[in-house]
């Protein structure tokens, strides 16, 4: 794969990362996250080619382009939650504390150089990832948003790990992301839980254990 | 002989613990206490040897008897024996159902600790056996724990002792710095360090939160008179004597600190002592009266000391030795005296249910013997002669007189304020004394609470007479104690100059008291000869004419007290509002006197304080989850911008 | 000498009162009472039977012991006619001032053993006026107190009303003598209602012997007072023994003599202005006691 | 095999998923659980340090392992009589006005177990991808151990517990990632001994961000404040077994990921670096702890800010560096031993008077005497009253501070102690003394699984305050040793 097929997907995941802030339906949501997790696994073989690259790039795509986002989307049936994103003080601010992330992720790349080759548009990208997950779970009421939001934030860190990927052991990551798997479900199960008993899954109720 | 009296103390005192509302436990406290105290006045007095160490996980674990460890151990051990058989007649009325198994274990903890704090040779054991004196108290002073105020007097007591152990905790950290923890590298390495300084520092809050110094000594008065009375007489007796101790050990091995430290412990415990001479002016309950009495006496103790320590400073040997001998003489008579006056006074609330002054009077007839012996208790506290209470506060007043004439006009003007202040207390302590013993026993009965006292048995009315006779014998023996004083002021100041005149001084008064004595006896004998002694005719008290009076018209606690609160007092904050009432016929009018301490006042507001910024601070754990997870990031956030310096 | 004194202060020290009530009443252009007069009234008294109070108990009794005890212990503090007397000790001025206080404490505790309103109101104001004149009684002394020594020989040998700091020094005791014996503008020994009196106010309900004893230890603690302020004001210790005693003898009727000009010139104070008189007795010690510590020795 | 310690557990807890008998199934937790323990102590016995296995004990792991153990078998037993004594129907909750019901019994169990292998993996590896992997593990297998009582606060609870701690992991995750960036070049492995092998060739810059990730990361589990926000809520939610494991074992083995970052830091020769960021956080909670513990009416909830306290002085004595972090090490032991038995004495007061406010727990001395006593002496330990062990810690991290001559630190702390006291002991204070309340009927006796344990706990912790066994000093020491980056301190 050459760079500048890599550098494209970067631009992929940031635009993707500010299209995601600015959704208003939860099924895009998902559709974005699960388009993000396939550019990952893109991004992966691109970064790191080899068998333990392939391994790697198919379960992140395998998980985080399916699994995760089918999880999440039979959650939200199950729960019957309504379609609309709720963000807190709109979309349109969202969209511009992404874009603020961005303009911080590029200001930080250029003062911490990876000590390795990798697509120049790698690091604003995760970092960028990262802080758009953190927006998600900050900027928003439903706990099943949250949980993209978290998804976003571990693409955003394993698209920092990529230009690593076969340089330790390859379980470990395979061994991550089944924690992640993991994680996914119990929060899942939670959801049912918060639904069931807050009939919501607004945590904005959640407001009785406080100082 | 010394692993005789800790491990009895502490089998004691788990035993006891365990033996719970059994008779058994009524009775194997006391009795270990008694056993324990015997053998630790045997060790006191004895040519023991000097040094024992025990492993522990800090430190040598080191023991040592020196004098001064020796003359405090003595009125541990003595009074201790004495009131641990008053405790049991005391506590009688709740054999069976109250845990006094627990009680007398905590009892007995409290005497471990206390005797660790002066038989420590090094920090750890020290800290230790303070924080076990310090804490068994609270499971005494909430004896009565179904009533608020005695539960919030206890909770005071624990911080108060809590937060003058944690001062002491670091003073000694502090002075482990250099050459760690036993009392041999100290003194060897912490005089003149500048480690030193801040060490003494908080040895004097802490030690002075324990003695009851100003401005630390609000938790005494709270605590002392909500415990049952017998431990009122420990704590007020005997574990206050602890604060001295540690004080005057610190300043052996900060190697006796100069004109600055004495200056300022001159002036605390003036401070001290004046304030609680006023507060026990017009207070009204007997036991706070008491515990402001201590207050005053630990204020003269370290007035003692500061003056020893001046004296010191400007080079002035004798003046030193008087300092310090007064603060250990005034010492052992305090603990003999408070601890009378708490029995005393423990008896009344026994017999009564009261010990408010104005629900009180005229039980010099119904209780002869204990109002007799409280007599005793507060002419010793006054140094009235024949009793021992004059021969420390000559001492003091001597240190002062001397001083008087040093070269330093600083120190001279010193002295001379603290003459003159101590004189001032001296006779507010005489008043004092006249008003609590004149209210509380002279007089017609002001309630029906009074009307039926009785005298209790015999193991309460004999430790106080015990007691009574002790401060008189003390006075008459002043030269034989004061030779055990003497080694232990050697502790402090080295070799002694020549004290033949101070000698001579204490063994003249020794014989004012017994010539005092012999005058008095000899009027009582005169007077069984003169007409109208056994044929007095009774009628009833002077009136004035007014043919109607009841005991209500009988002067009040505070009423006796307001001359000279008007005149002095009013710094004690104590107010007296005046309610009239209104109309053509008025019909109910009411005199309301509140006693507050102020210092209490700007404690519990700085408490408020406290809580309210915490109370501010609060909206931090706001609940939302989604900030959490902000704050998170912006910790992270803002750590990489600072410390990368990006 | 000693004995001879102490016996003569026994025999002589009712008469005080008699020289004072004498001046009086020369003051006042009467004849007044006998000289005697005291040594009649407890020569009745001793010979009467006794009234107690059904409210009082054993502290009653014991008032007027301690009021005599006291000052008869005193006595042997004293130094006299420029010798030391029975005890002579460093600090023996503050047992002095100790042993003073046993009477206080007897009549002030019998008092309140009465249960009386205003027995309790004297002890109240008898409480309060000692407790603000001891600072200045023991500070004048000390005040007085050469250098080299801190008896009460050496204060008494050290100052005369002529020199420096001497006068101030007797003018502080001889206020405090007035504030300590119950005598005008503090106290009116004569007065005859309640709500005025200190001393005779505590002592309502005595009678008999026991007044006697209250009586005469009374002029025993004026005679204490007094000669103690002879010798510091005459300059004893340089004079033969015989003259000195004389002299000492003659010095301590004189302050009986000025106490009588004294009470014939002012008039009792109110009440809450007494402290301020004290205080006044008070500050002229601790003049003196400043100008020592400022001054150096 | 170390690994057996992972293992055993883990399996024991899919049995527990299995069995339907209730006993039968809380036998295998306490037999499981003894198991464990005596299984680590023949582990630390035999085997033998190989620095590049992926799973070892060395000094820390073995210490914290050693209480994560001891105190799951304190919590098997105690939670024999607690689950023999919870109501499985539904019951309600009048204060709050709703109904509930306990979750399952045996997720529960089989939770615990899960719980208990996480924390072995954590304490045993070498591998930081695979402590990481085991934090995360502690994080979903306690979730429903908090979720036990399935009331909406407990949910509540969960949920915070749950996204704070997957989020702050995440950023451990990213710490990781950074630090093999830090090594790239090097031996590029996240093995401990190759990090630290590589550490002082490794880029500065990129090791410092790094630890500052793991310090966030993993200080958020560990309850450092300001990311402390889940604790409290968890611990005072959570069963009260739970909040004892969670407080007395999982805390430390979070921190535990941070002594390997301090670690790799102290071997870059970073230690003032990372030793700093430590005090300050330290000192953080320490002032947070100190806040909210005044004032605080709810008792679970005063435990759980007294744990970001003593979280506190760990991460300020390791950062001090010295004979503090000697004592810090030692605290360790001291603070989770007694707030395991704290938290299991609250669990007796809750199931008694059905309320966590300590302004209606009163007369704990009249109504469950042995509660009681524990309860007080408990508070004594937690706040460094001798002669208990937390004295002799407390006492020496003062010292440590004092003689590297940190005075403001070691006034701050002080005060913030002070502060603590005098919150605590109002609340307890309140508690031990008073009247019965009238409101309850009779009482029963309390028996030996709900007071034995915490009596236990207490006696150990009394008992390290007069004597130190030889073997825990010289592990302690070792521990200390190993986590200031001084040698590799292998078993």
């Amino acid at each position: 794969m050459t760079a500048s097929t890599l550098s494209l997907a970067c631009w992929a995941i940031i635009l993707g990362d500010l299209i995601l802030l600015g959704a208003g339906r939860m099924r895009h949501l998902l559709l974005l996250t699960a388009a993000q997790g396939l550019l990952l696994g893109l991004v992966t073989v691109g970064v790191s080619p080899g068998i333990e690259g392939y391994i790697v790039a198919g379960a992140v795509a395998t998980l985080k382009g399916g699994i995760f986002p089918w999880l999440l989307w039979r959650t939200m049936r199950q729960v019957g939650t309504s379609e609309i994103v709720e963000p807190f003080m709109g979309l349109g601010t969202s969209i511009l504390v992404g874009l603020g992330g961005l303009g911080l992720a590029l200001w930080i790349d250029a003062r911490l150089l990876l000590p390795i080759a990798a697509p120049p548009l790698l690091m604003p990208a995760a970092l960028t990832t990262v802080l758009a997950g953190l927006v998600l779970i900050v900027l928003r009421h439903k706990a099943l948003t949250q949980v993209i939001g978290y998804l976003t934030m571990e693409n955003g860190i394993f698209l920092l790990g990529t230009p690593l990927a076969g340089h330790d052991a390859m379980w470990i990551e395979l061994l991550i992301l089944l924690d992640l798997l993991v994680a996914v479900f119990v929060m899942g199960i939670a959801i049912h839980h918060i639904r069931r008993t807050f009939d919501s899954i607004d945590v904005d109720r959640f407001c009785s254990l406080r100082d | 002989m010394v692993w005789w009296v800790l491990g009895s103390l502490t089998a004691g005192a788990v035993v006891s613990a365990m033996a719970g509302r059994s008779r058994l436990g009524a009775i194997l406290g006391p009795a270990v206490l008694v056993a324990a105290c015997a053998v630790g006045l045997g060790l006191t007095l004895s040519n023991a040897p000097e040094g024992w160490t025990i492993p522990l996980p800090v430190g040598a674990g080191a023991l040592r008897l020196d004098a001064l460890t020796r003359w405090f151990l003595l009125p541990l051990f003595a009074g201790g024996a004495v009131v641990g058989c008053y405790g049991v007649g005391y506590l009688h009325h709740a054999v069976g159902h109250r845990h006094l198994g627990g009680h007398w274990g905590m009892v007995l903890l409290l005497f471990l600790g206390m005797s660790l704090v002066f038989l420590a040779d090094d920090g750890f054991v020290f800290l230790l056996g303070w924080e076990m004196m310090s804490i068994s108290p609270f499971f005494l002073v909430a004896w009565e724990d179904t009533e608020a105020s005695v539960r919030e007097a206890a909770w005071e007591y624990l911080v108060a002792a809590h937060l003058g152990g944690a001062a002491l905790v670091v003073g000694f950290a502090l002075a482990a710095v250099p050459g760690g923890w036993s009392f041999a590298a100290m003194r060897t390495a912490l005089p003149g360090s500048p480690l030193a300084t801040a060490a003494l520092l908080l040895w004097m809050l802490g030690c002075g939160a324990k003695a009851g110094l100003l401005p630390a000594h609000v938790w005494l008065p709270e605590a002392h008179p909500a415990a049952p009375s017998h431990i009122s007489a420990l704590m007020s007796g005997l574990m206050v004597n602890t604060g001295i101790y540690g004080l005057l050990r610190g300043l052996e091995l900060a190697g006796l600190p100069g004109a600055g430290a004495g200056a300022a412990l001159l002036l605390i415990g003036l401070a001290t002592a004046l304030y609680g001479a006023l507060q026990a002016m017009v207070q009204t309950n007997a036991k706070r009266i008491l515990a402001f009495s201590t207050v005053e006496n630990m204020g003269l103790i370290v007035l003692g000391i500061g003056t020893g320590l001046l004296g010191l400073a400007h080079g002035q040997e004798v003046t030193a030795w008087l300092g310090f001998l007064a603060a250990l003489m005034h010492l052992f008579h305090h603990s003999l005296f408070k601890s009378l006056l708490f029995l005393g006074v423990g008896v009344v609330l026994e017999t009564t249910g009261t010990v408010h002054l104005n629900e009180l009077g005229g039980l010099a007839q119904r209780l002869p013997w204990t109002s007799r012996c409280m007599a005793v208790g507060v002419a010793t506290g006054a140094g009235i002669p024949p009793f021992c209470g004059l021969i420390g506060e000559v001492l003091l007043f001597a240190a002062l007189a001397t001083g008087v004439g040093f070269p330093d006009a600083t120190a001279r003007a010193l002295m001379a304020g603290g003459f003159v202040g101590l004189a001032l207390v001296s006779g507010l302590i005489l008043a004092g004394g006249v008003r609590l013993f004149g209210i509380l026993m002279g007089g017609a009965p002001r309630s029906a609470k009074a009307q039926t006292a009785k005298e209790p048995s015999w193991s309460m009315r004999g430790p106080a007479a015990i007691l009574a006779a002790s401060c008189w014998l003390a006075a008459i023996a002043a030269p034989l104690v004061l030779g055990l004083a003497l080694p232990a002021a050697g502790v402090l100041l080295g070799t002694a100059p020549d004290l033949t005149p101070v000698v001579r001084m204490v063994a003249q008064i020794a014989q004012v008291a017994l010539v005092v004595t012999a005058v008095l006896v000899v009027l009582f004998l005169a007077r069984r000869a003169l007409p109208g002694h056994a044929d007095a005719r009774s009628f009833r008290t002077w009136d004035c004419g007014f043919a109607a009076p009841t005991p209500r018209m009988q002067y009040t606690a505070f009423g006796f007290a307001h001359p000279l609160w008007r005149a002095i007092g009013r710094i004690t904050g104590s107010q007296v509002m005046v309610r009239l009432g209104h109309g053509y016929f008025p019909a109910h009018g009411e005199v309301v006197v509140s006693t507050a301490d102020p210092i209490r006042g700007v404690w519990s507001r700085l408490f408020e304080a406290v809580r309210l910024g915490c109370d501010a601070l609060k909206w931090f754990q706001h609940g939302r989850i989604q900030l959490y997870v902000c704050t998170l990031a912006a910790v992270l956030l803002g750590l990489l911008l600072w410390q990368l310096g990006w | 000498m000693l004995v001879l004194s102490w016996i003569l202060a026994l025999v002589l020290a009712p008469l005080l009162f008699g020289i004072i009530n004498r001046i009086k009443a020369l003051m006042a252009g009467r004849r007044g009472r006998p000289l005697l007069q005291t040594y009649f009234d407890l020569a009745k008294l001793v010979r009467k039977g006794v009234v107690v109070s059904p409210t009082t108990s054993w502290v009653f009794r014991l008032g007027p012991m301690l009021a005599v005890a006291g000052p008869l212990v005193a006595l042997a503090l004293l130094p006299y006619a420029g010798r030391p007397g029975l005890w002579s000790f460093p600090m023996d001025f503050v047992v002095l001032a100790y042993v003073l206080a046993l009477p206080r404490l007897g009549t002030m505790l019998a008092a309140l053993d009465t249960g009386s309103s205003f027995e309790g109101m004297g002890a109240s104001r008898e409480a309060a006026f000692g407790a603000l004149a001891e600072p200045g009684f023991l500070a004048a002394l000390l005040a007085a107190a050469p250098q080299s020594g801190l008896r009460l020989e050496e204060i008494a040998a050290a100052q005369d009303l002529f020199h420096s700091g001497g006068a101030l020094v007797c003018l502080a005791l001889l206020l405090l003598l007035l504030v300590e014996n119950a005598r005008m503008p503090v106290d009116d020994p004569n007065t005859h209602l309640e709500l005025t009196m200190i001393h005779e106010v505590m002592v309502l309900d005595h009678s008999g012997p026991e007044l006697a004893a209250i009586t005469f230890g009374a002029a025993l603690k004026l005679w204490v007072f007094a000669a103690l302020l002879a010798a510091l004001a005459l300059p004893l210790e340089r004079m033969a023994p015989l003259p000195a005693f004389g002299a000492h003898l003659v010095g301590t009727f004189g302050v009986a003599a000025v106490v009588g000009m004294v009470e014939s010139l002012t008039a009792r104070l109110p009440l809450p202005r007494v402290p301020a008189f004290i205080l006044s007795g008070t500050a002229c010690g601790l003049v003196v006691l400043l100008m020592e510590v400022g001054g150096g020795r | 095999m170390p690994i057996a310690l992972v293992v055993l557990p883990a399996l024991a807890g899919i049995l527990a998923l299995l069995l339907a008998n209730d006993a039968l199934r809380r036998g295998l937790l306490v037999a499981t659980a003894l198991a464990h323990l005596s299984l680590l102590l023949a582990t630390a016995a035999t085997a033998t340090g190989d620095p590049h296995a992926l799973f070892a004990l060395d000094a820390p792991g073995l210490l914290f392992l050693g209480l994560a153990s001891v105190l799951f078998v304190a919590t098997s037993i105690y939670a024999v009589g607690y689950l023999r004594a919870e109501r499985t129907d539904e019951r309600p909750d009048f204060v709050a006005g709703v109904v509930f019901r306990n979750a399952p019994e045996r997720v529960f169990t089989a939770c615990l177990l899960f719980f208990l292998a996480a924390m072995s993996l954590v304490c045993l590896t070498r591998h930081l991808g695979l402590l990481w992997v085991g934090v995360e593990c502690t994080t979903l297998a306690s979730a429903p151990l908090i979720y036990f009582h399935r009331h909406h606060r407990s949910l509540e609870a969960t949920w915070k517990y749950l996204l704070i701690c997957s989020v702050g992991i995440a950023f451990a995750l990213m710490g990781l990632l950074f630090l093999n960036y830090a090594s790239l070049g090097l031996s590029g492995s996240l093995h401990l001994d190759r990090l630290l092998a590589d550490a002082p060739t490794m880029h500065p810059v990129w090791l410092k961000a790094a630890f500052l990730f793991l310090l966030v990361g993993y200080g958020c589990k560990m309850g450092l404040a300001p990311m402390h926000h889940w604790l409290p809520d968890a611990h005072s939610e959570a069963p009260s077994l739970v909040s004892a494991l969670l407080s007395g074992a999982l805390l430390n083995c979070a921190f535990l990921g941070i002594i390997r970052g301090h670690q790799v830091c102290a071997a870059a020769g970073l230690a003032p670096f990372s030793g700093g960021m430590l005090v300050l956080l330290g000192l953080v909670s320490l002032g947070t702890a100190a806040v909210f513990v005044v004032g605080q009416g709810d008792f679970k909830r005063m435990l759980a800010y007294s744990s970001v306290e003593h979280m506190g002085l760990l991460a300020l004595a390791l950062g001090t560096g010295g004979s503090a972090a000697l004592s810090g090490m030692l605290h360790t032991i001291n603070h989770s031993c007694t707030k395991a038995a704290l938290f299991l004495l609250s669990g007796n007061i809750l199931a008694l008077y059905h309320t966590k406010s300590s302004y209606d727990a009163r007369g704990l001395f009249r109504t469950l005497p042995i509660t009681g006593v524990l309860w007080m002496l408990g508070f004594l330990s937690i706040t460094g009253t001798p002669p208990f062990g937390t004295f002799v810690s407390e006492l020496g991290i003062i010292h440590g501070l004092l003689a590297q001559g940190r005075w403001g630190v070691a006034t701050i702390t002080m005060v913030c102690l002070a502060v603590i006291f005098v919150g605590m002991s109002s609340a307890v204070a309140r508690m031990v003394h008073g009247p019965k309340p009238r409101y309850l009927g009779g009482i029963a006796r309390e028996d030996l699984s709900s007071v034995g344990p915490s009596a236990f706990l207490v006696a150990v912790v009394l008992l390290l305050g007069i004597v130190q066994p030889e073997g825990l000093r010289w592990l302690v020491a070792a521990a200390m040793r190993v986590a200031s980056g001084m040698e590799e301190g292998l078993w």
